[in-house]
Formats: structure tokens, C-alpha cells, sequence
């Protein structure tokens, strides 16, 4: 009898594995996106609910939309606004707002929704704004479709803020009915498509929005599924299960054939990578040795590292900024940092007075800057500098760059406003743990920052960042590394698919051939 | 005349008997193990595992296991000064997986060795002294078994953060209960054996009965016990390495060599298969040895 | 009376792995219908051997008939079919096993275990009269029939040997195997089984092959015996005729000198010198010939005729050829 | 049997207590401040401050323990550090699938593995046996996550037969269910394997053949009865395997049970979740424990309940 129900029980398991599925047809309607993390918050004003770029924009800049959109060249271009005046002090930006702008409940947007979101964010969510509202003061209401933004001091970047995630528009009346967790759950917002529903784990749902102002989307519905694992991602795609991989690795899209329905494309990104070095004042780090930094810095090849970790997809960087950031000082007019040259830096190591201790480089385990920190550890063996990695997880690796034990640390930083704001806080003395360069640097850098956030005029804040610069890398305060791009994968019956430099993207955009 | 012979012979015969059964009985194990051929095969393979990732020095530099050359990474495998071919920085495969064996091998006899030592203290005076003894140690082993083994080490290495060190103390916490429970069977069952007490009685020490009587007796299981679970543990350092919260790159570990290649194994296949052969015949081994040896040891398997 | 059973020269080796074992070598064997035979002999001489190829349960792979025959009434057993041999096992003949302790199964209720020989071998028997039979028979073997119902574990070594001779003879056997049926059991228990078993005997008319190495119990319940060495039998006859004692054959003549007799005087039992024959590379002729007293050249050449000392008393040994004086 | 089983889950009381107890005592003592990783790196130190009272850690580690465990008792599992949501919602989405993966894996691994254990038995040293032996080794030896990606390549790349992700359809459910179940089904194998022999041997089944039964049912009816405990006994033990397995099968699969939500809440520390999911699996092992414990009772009378 038992061995009569193993037999029938063979023949059930062979018959379902023979049920052959043709890869599934592809349905006009519908496009199913991978990402690698699950994206779980939908409401950027709230500290409680602190959303992160990375994770959560596939969902947001779905259902959101903010005043400005960065293009794919960090240009910001007109969205809920039509356009903007600065005044001649620098201090106030009135914005004209469109009048045909419904939310996903049915109310229409006035520019009382506006200055609601900007001040609900400055109160509820003290880091992002300290971060992403860089001295916006307040916000007045000035007729439906008019607002005005008055900063404490004038900062050249402000117009950029209004397109990162914190500038997403909010329903006040939606608000107040069910408060921040309510918002977080069920998400309202102006954008072309409106939150159905979150399986944990499994798919996020969104559906085209039928009054949206700019026309119903192409692609009825949006389904976002989380898979971590690389290789399933790049075996769904190929399947047919998938129809786009969000920020896809690099090394995978490389190696698709052309046999595969699958096509890819590669965007500079915001994100440069750096290593910064220890030079904390007080803990006798080894790279308070200027040689020593020197020597680190020229013998990098950064051309292996981005063929190593990115297979030539990013560009190498002389400076620790990005080119094309707003603010960003013009090719020429600053020192760029140390060429690769193998004999220089054993010259400068030889003056160093390094004793042949192996250097920590932390960085976080399982990503590029893995990768990176691996490939820099064999080029500084070359050289006769000892280097270990350690590579922790992202806890970890904050809690050590914090506290200060290690010697190099690999990152990037990324920079929503696409400007150089962000760069800023590197030189600045932290709040957290005081200043990180030697002697008078210090002091010297951050009164420089301090000026770079309140000049106006453009011309006036390149050359004080390409002054920063010129210091940082004459000294070798960190080793520039590459600039990182966004890619993604994406089935080659779709169309219309562009990244702007913060990897955020639009379905509304995207059709089917 | 009869009897007098009859006497001379049976003495000689019984001495030389009982000599011979104790070597005899070694011999008889390996007799009987040397009969099993799948047994022998797991022998012969994992001696020359061993022996070619502890002589890994001798024709393989170190220094290779670390040069990059971004170059030629990929490199397919059997091309010229690459056996197994390149990973994704152009390191060698050969080398890496050869000095990798070092610690998958190591790392799993170390943490047996540590769940075995533990488990015969453990194990033993539970069982021996019974009574308080017995119920602390079996609780505290029941608390430690109520949880599957990795989870409970993926939260300790994930606490205590990345080493060897760590990993080892982390992958042994969860085997100790299991060999403690073996031990602590095997003695209560020998406990009640008349040996026991006629030792008790002539005056011998406890620690000498635990160590000269119950823990020979004891060996049978242990060893069988300790066979798969050498394999079991190469497997766990392996996933944890899969996991990511393996040993920490650079250093080589066959686990963490196929998590590292993880997104390129579709594409360059020999970067998963390889190392995961190399597991899979390390742990076949051991699983061959663990079964010949419960067949050789346990005479009533005898058909 | 034709013979219920009849072995002829059967041959029985077990391949193990160190070395082949011969069991049985030219073993003869013959019983009546109703006849209660004694099989005695050392362990070793291959008494478990014979009953299991009769039944032919000899373990697969390992136990081979290599020549020989085996006839229960008309039936050749060696050639039977499976399924003859299953209407056969358990209906025609019957096995009694040596340790009570491990014949029952232990997650079967007794009464069950008892009727699954009803249902195998009397389909169409309906369940009521299966369980009034069960009751019957367990009746008839001393066990109150409520008890039918629990467990081997809850009976003592005595009372499970009588559930398995009630198991054997419920189908009312032709032919009845015991193969050391008392062995286990102490010495009052002993007389009360085999007192059971000639009871039932006697009701069912069923022949009865009573394997023992005691020689007391075969005088007091068999009326005929034989004697097994190494594999072969080397005496058989009537109890009266083997018992007289005035012509064994040398190996019997050990044996007796083995029981403590209440007349004789003698300080100290004889014991039988030497060792059994190694099964593994027996001797050419005489498988006793090392241990005899007697022992001739002749012994050692070749295997002694079986010699028919008088009417129905075959002894196999060279001292009792025609015209030799006999000790 | 009712106040054996009472006295069971009391006992089981004691042990959660303890395994949680550990986990967040090695969660706490682990380095890095949990406060510090959630607010991130530009929080100013009155950020880091308001953080570490919000979510208590400022008081001592065993007031945070037991405040844990009695919000948990009364179904409050707090909320994730990391992620800001209900822990017991995400749990009661995510818990169905891993038990409803981790039942198929054991049901095929025990039709399958039990009648192959036998027939190895029954045609024991001949090429069949051998043949299962080597499969039974090769399942158990080969790493879980490397034949999982092995089955995606095989199966969903190559053939297209199943979906290499995910876990809407039913068919999704197939290649994790065999590859978490493929070790599970070699100990089966083996142990069937190993018990039966040892019973194939014993006296009542040569008393059973005696009886004139059918060899089917000799081995069925009263060898394989006879050996069911030990093999109920792995069927216990290979269910905390599969809830193990089902971290990197999950990982492998994209599967969305609380095994790949448990190995992200480790990697970030984010205690909530890690605590949760320990308290939920101890009970979920204990319970299979009792179950297994119970039948022993109904498959082997000898076995009498609070004896243990």
C-alpha cells in the first residue's frame, strides 16, 4: 500500500514539473520592477517614518510629485510648478503653481498644500531638513496658485530642493483625517499613479491614476517586487518574470547576449566614491603623516578599480565632488589630486614614517565599495603598503567611522540636491565628533564651506569650492576616487525608460513597443 | 595424560585469545570498515583533501591567492597557468580554493572538536551524576536545541561581528547540546551495566570510571557522530558564508567564494561549480567515513 | 503409516562474508503422521537450520539448499511455488520459536496477532467465529480470553510462549515444528508448556518435531528421537530402543554420560573432550572422528553408512557394520 | 495524555524564556549603538539622545528584556527599528508562507524518503541500495543554497518550466519546497533505511513469515510498524531543520517567509525582528517537539505517556 502511494506520488511530482510554461506573454498592461531592497515607507515627513533614498524612491516618485524634476543632466525642469523668480537679495523664491493638479482623493492642489508639506517637514523632520532645506525659514501662501519660500541666508541650491523627496506635496485635509502613520499606510499624492497595496515581502502594487493632470499613464498597473538575490533577479528577467531590474548590477548586464529579450543602460550617477582618511586630531592615527597620504593617493589606479568593480562603466574623479554638481568648481581652476604613479608614491613612502602596521580600510560588506576596498588593498600591497579590509555591516561600519578606529574608509556619498552642499559637510567640523583635519586646516575649511552655502553669485561660489578643493587635495585630505552610475535592466519591449542622476525614475514615461 | 594437556591448552588458548581481542578487535573495525568500499573511497578522497590544502604552501605562493590582475579576470577554467580559471578580480581559483580548504577543513574540526570535548564533559557528568546536575545541563542544552543550529550561530556572529574566532565559538554553541545528548545517553545506559558497579565497588574514583570505562564504551557513537558532523559544519560555514555574515573577504573559504561570485555564477557557472564541488566531496567523504564506521562499530548491523 | 515428512541427504551452507558455513550435510530426517519426534543434539548441529528450510525461511541471500529434498506429504517444498508455500506455512506446518521474549510483535495486540493466522489461511471464516476460535484456543492454552487484548509487554516470558504456541496451532497444523520451545523458561513452567503442548497434540492429531538439547524432556514426551551432529543425523530410533543404551552411537554414548544419574556413584560427569567440528572446514569422513574414542582410520577416510542395527534403529558409525562386534 | 501534554507545554515555558533571554542578551552585548545606526550618520548627539529613550536603551538590559517579553505576551511585538512598521502585522503576512514551504518540503521528503527507505532496506547491498545511498549522501552533502541555484539555473533558466522567484502561484512553491526538502528527504531515507534493517532481523517478523503472511505485508504490516518511533523522532528533528533551511532557501528564492526577513533584520541588528522571529520558532519547534512526543504513545504502546 505505502509503496502504491510513493509511486502515485512520483508520477503527481513528474507530471507538474512537465506542465511546461512558456515564458509568460507579455502583458501590454502591466510592468513588474525588481529592486533590491523592499521599499516599506511612503511618507518623507516624518522623522518616525525616515524614508531612504535608495530603498523607497521606485514607490514614491510614482505616487508623488514635487515642484521640480531633475532631468537626466541634474537640470531642474518644471513639474508641479511652471516656473520660479528669485529675488535680487537672494532671500525669497515665489513659485508659480499649475491649477489643474488633482490629488488621488479627489481634492485639488492649492499652494496652501504646499507650504503645508514644507512646514510640516520643518517641524516633524528635523534631519532631512537640516540636510535637504538647507536656511529655508518659511513659507506664505500668497494666492491658490502662488507660494513664496524666504530663507535665513541666500543659498544658490535652493531651487534643487525642491525636487528631492522631501518636496513630495501632500494633502493637508488627508493629513489631518489620518496623521502620519495613516499617510505611511495608505499613501496619497498629485503623482500618475496611486498606492493599491504592499504585500510584505512579496509585491507593491500601483495603479494609473484616471484624472491624473499630465493624462492617464501608458501602463495600467505597477507591480514592485524586492529580490536580493542577484542572480534570481537576472534569471526573472531573462524568464520573462521580470520586466525591469532597478539599479542592476553592473557586472551582470555586461554579460547578457544578445539572444536575451533584455537590453540595459548605464547613467552617471550623483553617488561619487572617496576614501576619506583618519586624521582625527588625538588618536595618533598613522595618516597624520602627510607622505604617508600621499603615497596612498598616487598609488591608486583608479582606471582598475572602476574595470574591477563596475566593468569601465564609471569615470575616474580628481576631486572629491562631482563636475556637474551646481557649485562645482571648473576643470583648471584647482589642483587635481595625485596621478597613479607607482615610482611616486615609493618615493613618498620612503619619506613616510610608516612602519609596516597593517592599515584597517573599513567599508560595507556585500557592496561595491567592497569590491573596491579589496582591489585598493592588492594595489597599496604593490606599492609596500600593508592594508586589511574589514568590511562590517552598515552598523557596524557607522558606529567605527564615528568612533574613529580605522585608518582608511571607503564610501559614497550621493547628493540629491545634485549640489555642492553635499560635499560641504565633509570639511565642516562635526557636530558629532569634532574636526577631522590636522592643525589650522580645520578652522580654515569650514569657514570656506560657510561662505560656499551663502554666495549668490555663481561665479563667486566656484572659485571659493575650487579653493576647498585646491587645499584638500594639495594635502591629500582624501583620495578621489570614481564616479558611480546608475544602471538598469529592462526587457527591450520597453521604451521611454531614463534615470536622472539620483537613480529616480517615472513609469508615466515608460510604453510598451 | 588427557587432563594435564587438556589444562596446558585451555590456559594458552584463553591468553592468547583476549590479546588478540583487543588488537583483534581493532582489527575486526577495520576489517569490517575496509569492507565497505563507498567507506574507503571517502577515506582515500578526504586524506588527499587534506593533505592538498595543508601542503597548499608548498606549490601554491601565498601572495597568489591575493594578486588581482582586472585584466584577466574570468578567465575560463583550464587555461594556461589557471586550472580552475579567475574570479572576478583575476584572482586564481586554484590557489584561493586550495587555501580556502584551509579553513572550511580547519574550521570544521575545530568546532567539532570543541562540541566534542564540551559534549563528553557536558554530556558525561549529566549522565554519570545525575540527579540536580543532570536537569541544569539538559535544560540548558534543551534551550540551546529549540532553536535550529544556524539561526542561533547567524545571530551570535551577526552580534559578536566577523572573525574566525567568533564564527568558530558561534558554529560550536550550537553543536555542543547534540553531543552532549549522545554522551549523556551512552552513559546512562552504561551507568546501570554491572562493570560499572563492580569498579565502583573494588573503590575506583569516579573521574577513573567516567574516563577508563564509560568514555571507551562511549567512543562508538561519538565517532559516528562526529564524522557527519564535520561534514554538517563545512556546510554551515558555507551558508553563513552564502549569508554574508561568513569569514570576511579577502580571506578564501569555499562558502564565501561562491557568495562573493554570487551574481556572476549565471553567466561564468565553473565560479559556483567548483567550489561547491569541492564541498560536496569534502562532505560526501566524511558522510562515506560517518556510515562505514557505524556499520564497522555497531556489530549488530552485521548481515 | 506413510511419512508426513520426509528430508532426504539435505545440504545447507550460509555465505557470510567471512567464509561459507555448512549447516547441514546429508541430513535425513523422516516423520509419521501424529509421531512426536525428538530432534536433539549440541547448538550448532544445525536443528534451527533444518526447521527453517522446511519452511524454507532460511535468511535470503545468506542461507542455500544446495542438494537434497524436502517432502511434506506429496509436496516437493524445495520446488514449491510461493504460493503454495504460503497456503503451506502457518496452516500445514507450524514453527514454535526458541525465545519467547522477541516472537511477538510488539505493537500488535495478542489477540490480533493470533487471528491474523485465521485470516490468512480461512478467508471466509466469518470474524465472530474468528474471534470465538481466538478465544478458544487461548482458552485452550490457559490464558483468560480478556486479555486478548493487551500487549506482548503486559505478559510474562511463560504466558507469551503460550500465546505463540496458541498462534501455531490454531490453524490445527499437520505438522508442528518446536524448535527449543522451553529452553527460556524456567524448569516449572517447563512441564507445564510441554504437558500443554503433548495435550494439544494429541486434539489437533498433529505430528510434532520437538527440537532440545535435553534429553530428559525428549525421553518423558517423544516416542521417537533422533540425534543431530555437525549437520547430520548419526542416530535415530524408538525412545525404548535409543534409551536401552545397549547400542549408540559414540557421540549419544557422550551424551548420556552427561545427565547426572541418581544410581551412579561417579564423583564427576564425563564430559565429551574436544570441541564441535568447525562448520567452516569440516573433516573429511566422520565429523565425530576427533572426539571418538573409537576412532579408525577408516572413520577419518570416509562418512560412515548409516547401519540399521535393528528394526527402525539406524546408527551412523562405522562400529556397528555388518558382522562388527560392537563395543 | 491531556495533563502529560499540560505538563509539557509548562515545561516549554522555561526554554523560550531561556533562548530568548540569550538572543537578546547577545544582541545587547554586541557593539555599535543601535541608536547611532537608526538615526544615521549626520544626527546630531540630542538626536542620537532622544533615540536611545525612545526605544529604551537607555535602561538596564534586563528591564529592556522583560519589558519585551511581556508587551509580547500581551501579542505586541513593537515595532522595527529600521523599517517603522508593526512587527506582528509583517509576522502574520509572512509566517503562512514559511509553514506552508516548510510543510511541502516535509511532505515530499516523507512520501518520498520513507517507501525509498524500505525498498534500500528490503533490496539491501544490491544496486538499488547503493544507488540511494549515494543520492541520500549527495542531497545531505551538498550545500542547501548551492543546489537551490542550481535548480534555478536548471530548471527556470534553462527549461523555463517554473518561475525561478517569488511565491503567487502555486508553481512558485516547487523549487524551494525541493531543495529545502532534499536534505530532510536523504535522512528520512537513511534513517528508514537504518531501522528497518535492524527490525527485518529480529525474531517476530520471522514468526510473522511463519504465520504464512505475504512479504508486502511482513514488511509493512510489522517491520516498518516496529520501527516507525525512531523515524517519527527524525521527522521531529527534520522539521527545526527545514525551519533552519528556510534562511538561505527564502534568500535564494526571493521567498517572502520570515526565514529572508530574519537574515536582513540580523545583518542590521534590528532587535524587534530578530526577537520575534527567535520567540516564534521556539514555539513552533516546541510544538512540533510535543506532537512528536505524542505519537509515540499511538504508534508504540510500550510508550507510556509521563514516563518521559
Amino acid at each position: 500500500m505505502k509503496k502504491l502511494l510513493a509511486l502515485v506520488l512520483v508520477a503527481i511530482m513528474a507530471l507538474s514539473l512537465t506542465v511546461s510554461a512558456s515564458a509568460a506573454a507579455v502583458d501590454k498592461k502591466t510592468v513588474v520592477i525588481a529592486t533590491a531592497q523592499e521599499p516599506t515607507v511612503f511618507f518623507c515627513q516624518d522623522q518616525n517614518y525616515s524614508s531612504n533614498q535608495a530603498k523607497d524612491s521606485p514607490v514614491l516618485f510614482q505616487i508623488y510629485e514635487c515642484l521640480l524634476w531633475m532631468d537626466e543632466q541634474g537640470v531642474c525642469q518644471p513639474w508641479l510648478a511652471t516656473g520660479y523668480e528669485m529675488s535680487e537679495d537672494g532671500l525669497e523664491y515665489v513659485f508659480t503653481l499649475r491649477d489643474d493638479v488633482y490629488f488621488h482623493n479627489g481634492e485639488k492642489m492649492t499652494a496652501q498644500d504646499v507650504a503645508f508639506t514644507y512646514k510640516l517637514c520643518m517641524e516633524k523632520n528635523l534631519t532631512l531638513t537640516r540636510n535637504l532645506l538647507i536656511n529655508l525659514a518659511d513659507v506664505e501662501v500668497l494666492d491658490d496658485t502662488h507660494v513664496k519660500f524666504i530663507l535665513s541666508e541666500p543659498f544658490a541650491g535652493f531651487p534643487a530642493e525642491t525636487s528631492a523627496r522631501v518636496g513630495f506635496i501632500i494633502n493637508e485635509k488627508y493629513y489631518n483625517e489620518v496623521g502620519s502613520e495613516g499617510y505611511n499606510n495608505a499613501p496619497v499624492g498629485t503623482g500618475p499613479y496611486t498606492f493599491v497595496s504592499r504585500v510584505t515581502g512579496q509585491e507593491i502594487t500601483l495603479k494609473a491614476f484616471d484624472n491624473y493632470w499630465g493624462g492617464k499613464a501608458a501602463i495600467e498597473t505597477v507591480i514592485i517586487r524586492p529580490i536580493s538575490n542577484i542572480a534570481t533577479q537576472f534569471i526573472s528577467l531573462r524568464t520573462g518574470d521580470l520586466d525591469v531590474i532597478n539599479s542592476a548590477d553592473v557586472a551582470s548586464c555586461q554579460q547578457l547576449t544578445a539572444r536575451d529579450p533584455v537590453t540595459w543602460i548605464s547613467v552617471p550617477s550623483a553617488m561619487r566614491v572617496h576614501i576619506t582618511f583618519n586624521m582625527r586630531p588625538g588618536l595618533n592615527s598613522p595618516l597624520e603623516d602627510e607622505n604617508l597620504r600621499k603615497a596612498i593617493v598616487s598609488a591608486i589606479n583608479k582606471d582598475d578599480i572602476i574595470e574591477g568593480v563596475l566593468k569601465g562603466e564609471g569615470a575616474p574623479l580628481d576631486m572629491s565632488c562631482m563636475p556637474a554638481y551646481t557649485g562645482a568648481p571648473e576643470a583648471g581652476t584647482y589642483t587635481p589630486s595625485l596621478e597613479y604613479n607607482v615610482e611616486k608614491a615609493k618615493e613618498y613612502l620612503a619619506a613616510s614614517n610608516y612602519d609596516g602596521r597593517e592599515l584597517r580600510i573599513i567599508c560595507q560588506a556585500g557592496t561595491n565599495y567592497d569590491k573596491a576596498a579589496q582591489i585598493i588593498q592588492g594595489q597599496l600591497l604593490a606599492v609596500g603598503i600593508k592594508a586589511a579590509v574589514v568590511a562590517t555591516d552598515s552598523g557596524t561600519f557607522t558606529a567605527s567611522s564615528t568612533a574613529g578606529d580605522f585608518e582608511m574608509g571607503i564610501n559614497g556619498t550621493s547628493s540629491s540636491l545634485f549640489d555642492w552642499s553635499s560635499c560641504n559637510t565633509e570639511y565642516r567640523i562635526q557636530a558629532v565628533y569634532g574636526p577631522a583635519y590636522p592643525g589650522e586646516y580645520a578652522q580654515i575649511l569650514d569657514d570656506l564651506c560657510a561662505q560656499a552655502n551663502v554666495a549668490t553669485d555663481p561665479a563667486e561660489r566656484k572659485a571659493i569650492t575650487a579653493q576647498i578643493i585646491t587645499i584638500v587635495n594639495e594635502n591629500a585630505f582624501n583620495a578621489p576616487l570614481y564616479n558611480s552610475t546608475s544602471t538598469s535592466a529592462f526587457n527591450n519591449e520597453l521604451e521611454g525608460i531614463t534615470l536622472n542622476p539620483n537613480n529616480a525614475w517615472r513609469v508615466y514615461n515608460w510604453s510598451w513597443k | 595424560m588427557r587432563k594435564g594437556r587438556e589444562k596446558k591448552m585451555s590456559n594458552t588458548a584463553s591468553k592468547k585469545i583476549s590479546t588478540s581481542n583487543r588488537k583483534g578487535q581493532m582489527k575486526q573495525v577495520w576489517f569490517r570498515f575496509r569492507k565497505n568500499k563507498l567507506a574507503m573511497i571517502g577515506l582515500v578522497v578526504i586524506t588527499i583533501l587534506i593533505l592538498a590544502c595543508l601542503s597548499a604552501s608548498l606549490y601554491i605562493p601565498y601572495e597568489k591567492v591575493y594578486t588581482q590582475s582586472i585584466r584577466d579576470a574570468f578567465i575560463p577554467p583550464f587555461s594556461e597557468g589557471h586550472i580552475f580559471g579567475t574570479d572576478q578580480f583575476g584572482r586564481d581559483l586554484f590557489a584561493r580554493i586550495m587555501y580556502g580548504g584551509r579553513i572550511s577543513l580547519f574550521a570544521g574540526l575545530v568546532t567539532i572538536g570543541i562540541a566534542f570535548v564540551m559534549g563528553i564533559i557536558l554530556g558525561g557528568s549529566a549522565g554519570f551524576f545525575g540527579g540536580k546536575t543532570d536537569t541544569i545541563i539538559m535544560r540548558f542544552c534543551d534551550i540551546l536545541m529549540s532553536v535550529p543550529g544556524i539561526l542561533l550561530s547567524m545571530t551570535i556572529v551577526a552580534a559578536l561581528g566577523q572573525g574566525l574566532g567568533k564564527m568558530l565559538i558561534a558554529m560550536s554553541v550550537s553543536l555542543i547540546p547534540r553531543q552532549a545528548r549522545t554522551v549523556r545517553a551512552a552513559v546512562l545506559t552504561l551507568r546501570g551495566q554491572e562493570f560499572v558497579e563492580a569498579a565502583r565497588c573494588y573503590g575506583t574514583r569516579n573521574s577513573t570510571i567516567i574516563f577508563r570505562h564509560i568514555i571507551p564504551n562511549v567512543m562508538g557513537p561519538l565517532i559516528i557522530g562526529v564524522m557527519s558532523g564535520i561534514g554538517g559544519q563545512i556546510l554551515q560555514i558555507a551558508s553563513l558564508g552564502f549569508l554574508g555574515i561568513g569569514i570576511a573577504p579577502p580571506t578564501p573559504e569555499w562558502g564565501t567564494i561562491i557568495s562573493e561570485n554570487q551574481s556572476n555564477i549565471l553567466f561564468y557557472p565553473y565560479l559556483g561549480l567548483v567550489p561547491g564541488l569541492f564541498i560536496m566531496v569534502a562532505v560526501l567523504s566524511l558522510n562515506f567515513i560517518g556510515d562505514g564506521l557505524r556499520d564497522a562499530l555497531d556489530p549488530k548491523q552485521k548481515n | 503409516m506413510e511419512n508426513l515428512l520426509e528430508i532426504k541427504d539435505l545440504n545447507v551452507i550460509y555465505k557470510t562474508d567471512e567464509a561459507i558455513v555448512h549447516a547441514l550435510n546429508g541430513f535425513t530426517l523422516s516423520v509419521k503422521k501424529g509421531e512426536t519426534l525428538g530432534l536433539v543434539g549440541e547448538t550448532g548441529a544445525g536443528k534451527t537450520t533444518m526447521c527453517l528450510s522446511t519452511l524454507r525461511l532460511l535468511p535470503d541471500q545468506v542461507g542455500e539448499v544446495v542438494s537434497g529434498s524436502i517432502k511434506y506429504r506429496n509436496i516437493d517444498i524445495l520446488k514449491a511455488s510461493k504460493k503454495e508455500m504460503l497456503k503451506l506455512r502457518g496452516a500445514e506446518i507450524s514453527m514454535i520459536f526458541q525465545d519467547p521474549m522477541s516472537g511477538l510483535n510488539p505493537v500488535m495486540r495478542v489477540g490480533d496477532q493470533i487471528k491474523e493466522v485465521l485470516n490468512l489461511h480461512f478467508p471466509d471464516m466469518s470474524p465472530k467465529d474468528k474471534d470465538a476460535r481466538v478465544d478458544e484456543v487461548l482458552t485452550l492454552v490457559g490464558i483468560t480470553p480478556e486479555r486478548k487484548d493487551q500487549f506482548p509487554h503486559q505478559f510474562s516470558g511463560g504466558m507469551k510462549q503460550r500465546v505463540v504456541i496458541a498462534m501455531a496451532l490454531v490453524a490445527e497444523p499437520k505438522l508442528l515444528l518446536a524448535d527449543e520451545p522451553t529452553t527460556a523458561l524456567d524448569v516449572t513452567i517447563q512441564a507445564q508448556i510441554l504437558a500443554l503442548m503433548r495435550e494439544l497434540k494429541e486434539k489437533f492429531d498433529s505430528a510434532m518435531v520437538l527440537v532440545t538439547h535435553d534429553l530428559g524432556i525428549v525421553a518423558e514426551f517423544c516416542e521417537s528421537v533422533a540425534v543431530a551432529y555437525a549437520g547430520e543425523i548419526v542416530e535415530s530410533g524408538t525412545i525404548e530402543q535409543v534409551f536401552a543404551r545397549d547400542k549408540n552411537h559414540p557421540y549419544t554414548k557422550g551424551l548420556f554420560n552427561c545427565i547426572p544419574d541418581l544410581t551412579s556413584t561417579a564423583p564427576r560427569l564425563t564430559p565429551i573432550p574436544g570441541y564441535m567440528a568447525n562448520p567452516r572446514d569440516l573433516p573429511k569422513g566422520c565429523k565425530f572422528a576427533n572426539r571418538c574414542a573409537h576412532c579408525t582410520e577408516k572413520c577419518m577416510a570416509a562418512v560412515p553408512e548409516m547401519q540399521e542395527v535393528a528394526p527402525g534403529h539406524f546408527i551412523k558409525c562405522n562400529l556397528f557394520e555388518k558382522g562388527a562386534s560392537g563395543q | 495524555m491531556i495533563k502529560y501534554t499540560l505538563r509539557r507545554i509548562l515545561l516549554m515555558i522555561p526554554v523560550i524564556i531561556g533562548i530568548t533571554f540569550l538572543v537578546h542578551f547577545i544582541l545587547m552585548i554586541s557593539p555599535g549603538d543601535p541608536a547611532q545606526m537608526i538615526v544615521g550618520p549626520e544626527a546630531t548627539l540630542e538626536d542620537i539622545e532622544m533615540k536611545r529613550h525612545e526605544l529604551g536603551l537607555d535602561q538596564p538590559q534586563v528591564v529592556q528584556y522583560l519589558k519585551y517579553m511581556w508587551n509580547a505576551l500581551h501579542g505586541d511585538f513593537g515595532t522595527s527599528w529600521f523599517q517603522s512598521f508593526n512587527v506582528m502585522t509583517e509576522f502574520s503576512h509572512r509566517l503562512p508562507y514559511t509553514l506552508r514551504l516548510g510543510f511541502l518540503a516535509i511532505i515530499w521528503a516523507v512520501a518520498l524518503g520513507i517507501p525509498l527507505g524500505v525498498i534500500s532496506a528490503v533490496r539491501h547491498n544490491t544496486i538499488v541500495d547503493y544507488a540511494l545511498t549515494v543520492l541520500s549522501l549527495i542531497l545531505v552533502s551538498a550545500p542547501a543554497f548551492w543546489i537551490g541555484m542550481m535548480y534555478q539555473v536548471f530548471f527556470s533558466l534553462n527549461l523555463r518550466w517554473l518561475p525561478a522567484s517569488g511565491a503567487s502561484t502555486w508553481r512558485h512553491y516547487i523549487l524551494p519546497a525541493l531543495s529545502l526538502g532534499g536534505g530532510v528527504f536523504a535522512t528520512n531515507c537513511r534513517t528508514t533505511r537504518t531501522w528497518l534493517l535492524d527490525t527485518l532481523r529480529s525474531d517476530f517478523v520471522r514468526t510473522a513469515r511463519a504465520k504464512g503472511n505475504k512479504e508486502v505485508t511482513v514488511v509493512f504490516k510489522h517491520a516498518l510498524r516496529n520501527s516507525l518511533l525512531p523515524i517519527i523522532t527524525q521527522i521531529g528533528v527534520n522539521f527545526s531543520i527545514i525551519m533552519g533551511g528556510s534562511v538561505i532557501t527564502e534568500t535564494v528564492y526571493a521567498f517572502p517567509g520570515i526565514g529572508s526577513y530574519l537574515i536582513n533584520a540580523v545583518k542590521a541588528k534590528d532587535v524587534p525582528i530578530v526577537m520575534a522571529s527567535i520567540l516564534v520558532v521556539a514555539v513552533i519547534v516546541g510544538i512540533t517537539n510535543l506532537v512528536v512526543d505524542l505519537m509515540y504513545a499511538v504508534v508504540d504502546p510500550r510508550v507510556q505517556l509521563g514516563g518521559k
